[in-house]
């Protein structure tokens, strides 16, 4: 094991997969001449000249010419700046790649990655500070990942590459300098299947990316209260593992679903939607979600703070779930 | 209409008396085609949208003769004549026309999705402007693996209007992409003249905007079309970046069929259809210069009668796909546990 | 009462808005030389010359100027010739459009209509057949509309008209033809409200759109088998007016969500999602989803039969949640 | 580098010498404002990103000069000093930087989204290229309710790849709508370089895909600016359509308060700074000319800084918003219901 950090681990699942694999390679803006905003492409120009590509700001093409050259002999890993710009691309996404597999009757794969830099950043305000999975939770043909620690997301961002499908992977702005243990060893972590990051019995909290780590904080309080929380990390947000989450909530009988992006319409009402139909006779509480307010995200620090999720909203709502409200 | 360029050479003139039939026969056989699909659509034998290719046939076939195999096409809504030219077979292609089993598409697609990937034919696409950045994608390919290989683009007057076709252009030409983007000018977009929706009276001036080059021809002279193109693609492959070129021509049917054409007078079209058809033109060409016989061209048209005949019988032949087919090929087989 | 089709219902809500109030105006491609594919616009341009615009294929101009005009004093109705042809305008939509007013502080308003033809048309394969009011859900600031006859388009367009704030306005490709009663006197549908379409005490079906019809047939059939079910047409998807809803589940304790659109991640994943909470000591069985499978819309008829949901699809929801399946 | 054109008067020849002073103490005050705003961000009193307009106020100075209240513009991540030369009030700007409620967008907004719509300016835009298509809407408000307005568009040389900037053009084209776009080619789009990026080198040839005129002027010389852009919006105030102007400029700051900057080199940034800045460019030349006093000249900016100051303590003193103010101004209040 070593510890480093969640941009250092991307980085390192980019080497490995291109030595590997001469077809892959990277482009976007800003990558190649100062590494990436987040210090995320550090380096891999030099070590692969020529296959690590600074774009003009073009991210239809950037998305578009993505697809034609995975589907003629390339692996494309394509940066995104800040996921908010997943709308730019928007139907090269859902038109072209999500449908060009099945509309052609299976005549090509489309092994390409989308990296997708998420989440609030105190100051970023509306445009840069989104969640955006629930943009693509209606999109069949697309899979969407969001690792939550370094470990995760070394072992994700390689099997993304080497899928053949195109692989969305959000990655959360604030996890890029947080450090974590990985293995020294080669590994994989596999798409679709989530991780029990926390057993527990009374409540289960279905989350990913960032906001595993705020229920993981949520969990120290509430056990302190004698609470124990499971804690699922979805790693895998389309299509997601209903069957750990089933499992748990046939165990702890209730269940709240916590993601950053907005909750109306967000990947957690998919989720909820899915396990209230799984686990009806499980449940003894109404699925909660928690994710951001019903607005854009706001500038200003008080406003910011009173919209995004908190370690102190999945607290209430485990204790609502468990009809254990204070008010 | 249409600029003469004096830079090509003749390389019609070096064809072999072969090689000038085969663009006459990739002509008739597009032409027989679209004819025949006109009629089993509004025989209601193919259900959903059909646009055909009638009277450009001269574009497609002009260009894929300069192609090779493993060179890359996009095409458009319009794309039955692309996918002629570039060698999809007529029996699969009709079967999908159909939603029939063995379409190129086992039925998921209908004409608007034909793809043909053996022969290097990307798909028509159902978004207007959807396969600029594709076949930009492509180029990178050719580009990265440092093959020959090129990509051509075709698109239409009213798809110069979308933001891809800038970015694709844009892109192509700080790379120096081998793409060759086909702009085929046939003055509508839908009910939309292109002199009403498109700023600029030559389409090709648009290259101006990415330090490229741009030429106009008449499309629907086939000769002119496959001489430019033919340097255009040596130059492709020559690593000297992307070049747009506009083919001149005319739509003479609907947008698609149904259409009730009330942005234009019959008398247009009309006059389109007999003065500017683009095989009567070439075939007229052809004998005056006696390169054909005008037994030969009864006789490329019987077969083309035929291949379409027996592509019909095909078509009709084959069975619908299985209902629950309908939720196979989505992923890739080595996660088809994903779906 | 006259009857008219859904068609000529939308154009009397343009005739009467246009009339009205002379900043509105509205633009697309193909609406003024022909009328607009489905004769949506019939006539129109002659009535008001100037005020009926043929656009270029440029709907991220067309959508961002929208939003420019509406900044600036006009009304625009924008039409988008397919609701597929929304992901080309995703970010007009979802990072200005939507985000405009908010980010801004309330500066200004946006007073403008985005006009969606959406839906399965045989044949029309997956580029021109989606219902993509899943795509949107995801998005504060946006109000999705989506009527289900002609007198719901009449009223609904006419209110998405005169609302200050950004409305889409889904019109189902295959209602255009059909005919239906239509009040002479001049009258508005409340956005934001439902409608009971038929009293039932035992299934809630929550459906809208064309979805409406299928509903209503599948309850005629059960009706005969003793089960009566309420149908709710939603008619404004975003906000919906969850309060109809849970008024009918308190009574019937069964709730199905049936649309069009694909299930996974659809507006049906919200709308159930926010059901169960609500109503959760009322359900006595586990909300059912009844849409299109999670696939693209296949073209060829038997494909597009299994995928596309069915009278029979919403008939077998209704015995499921009333625990009568045959198998 | 800037073409120089011929066909325009010098028209600032005709402003008075108040004017022509005006033009400087925009400069100034944007130069004052930026420099303030560098220091209280690094001093971290302003949270967020911040893009600085240092270098560029020859541009937003000499355009704005020639506007009116009620013409519209559209800006860009970098766009502090299109908002002061629009009229903007400090206060309120800095209020807004810092988050507090008195802010231009209440706090919700903050540097990125800066917007003042009662003086015409339509909005910063944290999407690059997100104003171009906005602008079209406004001169079609122009255009439909017959009035002389104008829109005027700025975006940055790596916005100029961007496909909306073809959609709108063409648009703004074929409706002849008074659109100005003003490309500030500062040379750079965060860490890339226009002459890797952009594949034309000059920005204003892209005006020749859309039949419009297209103008290069030096972005830094406020004069130069001011002239052609007082010929070029009298033509769009009669009607005659859309013009892009590009203004050639440089970005002495890094993209961001923060930027390593490992792009360029140091030499070039001091180069540029010390010889192309336009503040110092226009003070030589004013004083060349007898057009002001060195200690006008010094009063402008004791007086700019001055009121930097003030707004400075404003924004200082100003509340923060109630936090739940954060769930207010989604919608329109006829329907605040509906959140
Ligand atoms: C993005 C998008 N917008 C609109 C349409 C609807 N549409 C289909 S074909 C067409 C006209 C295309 O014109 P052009 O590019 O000139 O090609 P042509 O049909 O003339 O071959 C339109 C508007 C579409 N399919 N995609
Ligand atoms: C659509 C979009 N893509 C990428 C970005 C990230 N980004 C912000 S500013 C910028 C560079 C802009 O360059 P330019 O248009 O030249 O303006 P300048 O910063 O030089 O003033 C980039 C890439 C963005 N904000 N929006
Ligand atoms: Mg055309
Ligand atoms: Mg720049």
């Amino acid at each position: 094991m070593s510890i480093i950090s969640f941009s250092e681990a991307t980085l390192q699942a980019m080497i490995e997969e291109m030595e590997r694999d001469s077809t892959v390679f990277v482009m976007g803006e800003d990558i190649a001449r100062q590494g990436g905003i987040f210090g995320q492409f550090k380096g891999l120009p030099d070590r692969f000249p020529g296959r690590v590509l600074d774009t003009p700001i073009s991210e239809t093409a950037i998305i578009g010419s993505a697809l034609g050259a995975a589907l003629t002999g390339l692996r494309p890993v394509a940066d995104m700046h800040f996921a908010d710009f997943i709308s730019v691309a928007y139907d090269e996404l859902v038109n072209q790649i999500a449908k060009n597999r099945y509309m052609f009757g299976g005549q090509a794969d489309i092994p390409l990655v989308v990296r997708a830099p998420d989440g609030i950043v105190p100051g970023a305000a509306a445009q840069h500070s989104q969640s955006v999975e629930g943009w693509l939770m209606n999109i069949p043909g697309l899979i969407l990942v969001s690792p939550s620690s370094p470990a995760t997301a070394k072992g994700l961002l390689k099997s993304a590459i080497r899928s053949n499908n195109p692989v969305i992977f959000f990655e959360h702005k604030l996890l890029y300098p947080q450090k974590g243990e990985v293995p020294d060893k080669e590994y994989l972590t596999p798409l679709g299947k989530a991780e029990v990051r926390r057993a527990g019995k009374d409540v289960t909290i279905a989350t990913y990316s960032i906001m595993v780590q705020k229920a993981l904080e949520a969990a120290q309080t509430l056990s302190r209260e004698g609470i124990e929380v499971e804690i699922i990390d979805l790693l895998t947000i389309k299509p997601f593992d209903l069957e750990t989450i089933v499992t748990s909530v046939r165990k702890t009988h209730r269940c709240i679903v916590a993601h950053e992006g907005v909750v109306h319409g967000g990947a957690g009402a998919e989720i909820a939607a899915q396990i209230q139909q799984e686990a009806f006779f499980h449940l003894d509480a109404p699925i909660l979600r928690v994710g951001t307010k019903n607005v854009p995200i706001p500038f200003s620090p008080p406003l910011l703070e009173y919209v995004a999720p908190k370690v102190a909203d999945i607290e209430k709502a485990v204790k609502q779930v468990l009809y254990r409200e204070e008010n | 209409m249409g600029v003469r360029i004096k830079e090509f050479p003749n390389a019609f003139l070096e064809l072999t008396s072969q090689g000038k039939k085969e663009l006459l026969r990739t002509m008739i056989r597009i032409r027989s085609f679209e004819t025949r699909v006109e009629e089993l659509f509004l025989a209601k034998r193919i259900p959903g949208f059909v646009h055909l290719y009638i009277g450009e046939e001269a574009i497609a076939a002009g260009i894929m003769a300069n192609l090779r195999k493993n060179d890359w096409i996009t095409s458009t809504h319009r794309g039955h004549g692309h996918a002629l030219a570039k060698g999809a077979q007529m029996t699969r292609m009709m079967a999908e026309l159909y939603g029939k089993r063995s379409g190129y598409c086992k039925g998921k697609g209908g004409s608007m999705h034909i793809a043909d990937f053996s022969v290097g034919m990307l798909g028509a696409n159902g978004v207007v402007g959807g396969g600029f950045t594709i076949a930009v994608g492509a180029g990178m390919t050719a580009w990265m693996k440092k093959t020959d290989q090129v990509a051509i683009c075709f698109f239409g007057d009213g798809a110069s209007n979308r933001g891809t076709f800038h970015e694709a252009l844009n892109m192509a030409a700080i790379w120096k992409l081998p793409v060759l983007f086909i702009n085929e000018n046939n003055l509508y977009a839908s009910t939309t003249p292109a002199s009403y929706g498109v700023a600029v009276s030559r389409i090709s001036d648009r290259a101006a905007g990415y330090g490229i080059d741009g030429y106009t021809v008449d499309g629907n002279n086939v000769v002119e079309v496959y001489n430019v193109s033919h340097t255009l693609i040596d130059r492709l492959r020559s690593g000297k970046g992307p070049i747009l070129l506009e083919c001149r021509t005319y739509r003479v049917k609907g947008h698609y069929v149904g259409d009730p054409e009330k942005y234009r007078t019959r008398e247009e079209v009309k006059n389109q259809a007999e003065e500017n058809d683009p095989i009567k033109r070439y075939t007229s060409y052809l004998l005056e210069h006696s390169f054909i016989q005008p037994e030969e061209i009864d006789l490329l048209w019987k077969e083309a009668k035929e291949e379409v005949e027996a592509a019909v019988r095909y078509a009709e032949e084959d069975p619908y796909p299985e209902p629950d087919e309908a939720i196979q090929d989505l992923f890739s087989s080595d996660q088809e546990v994903l779906v």
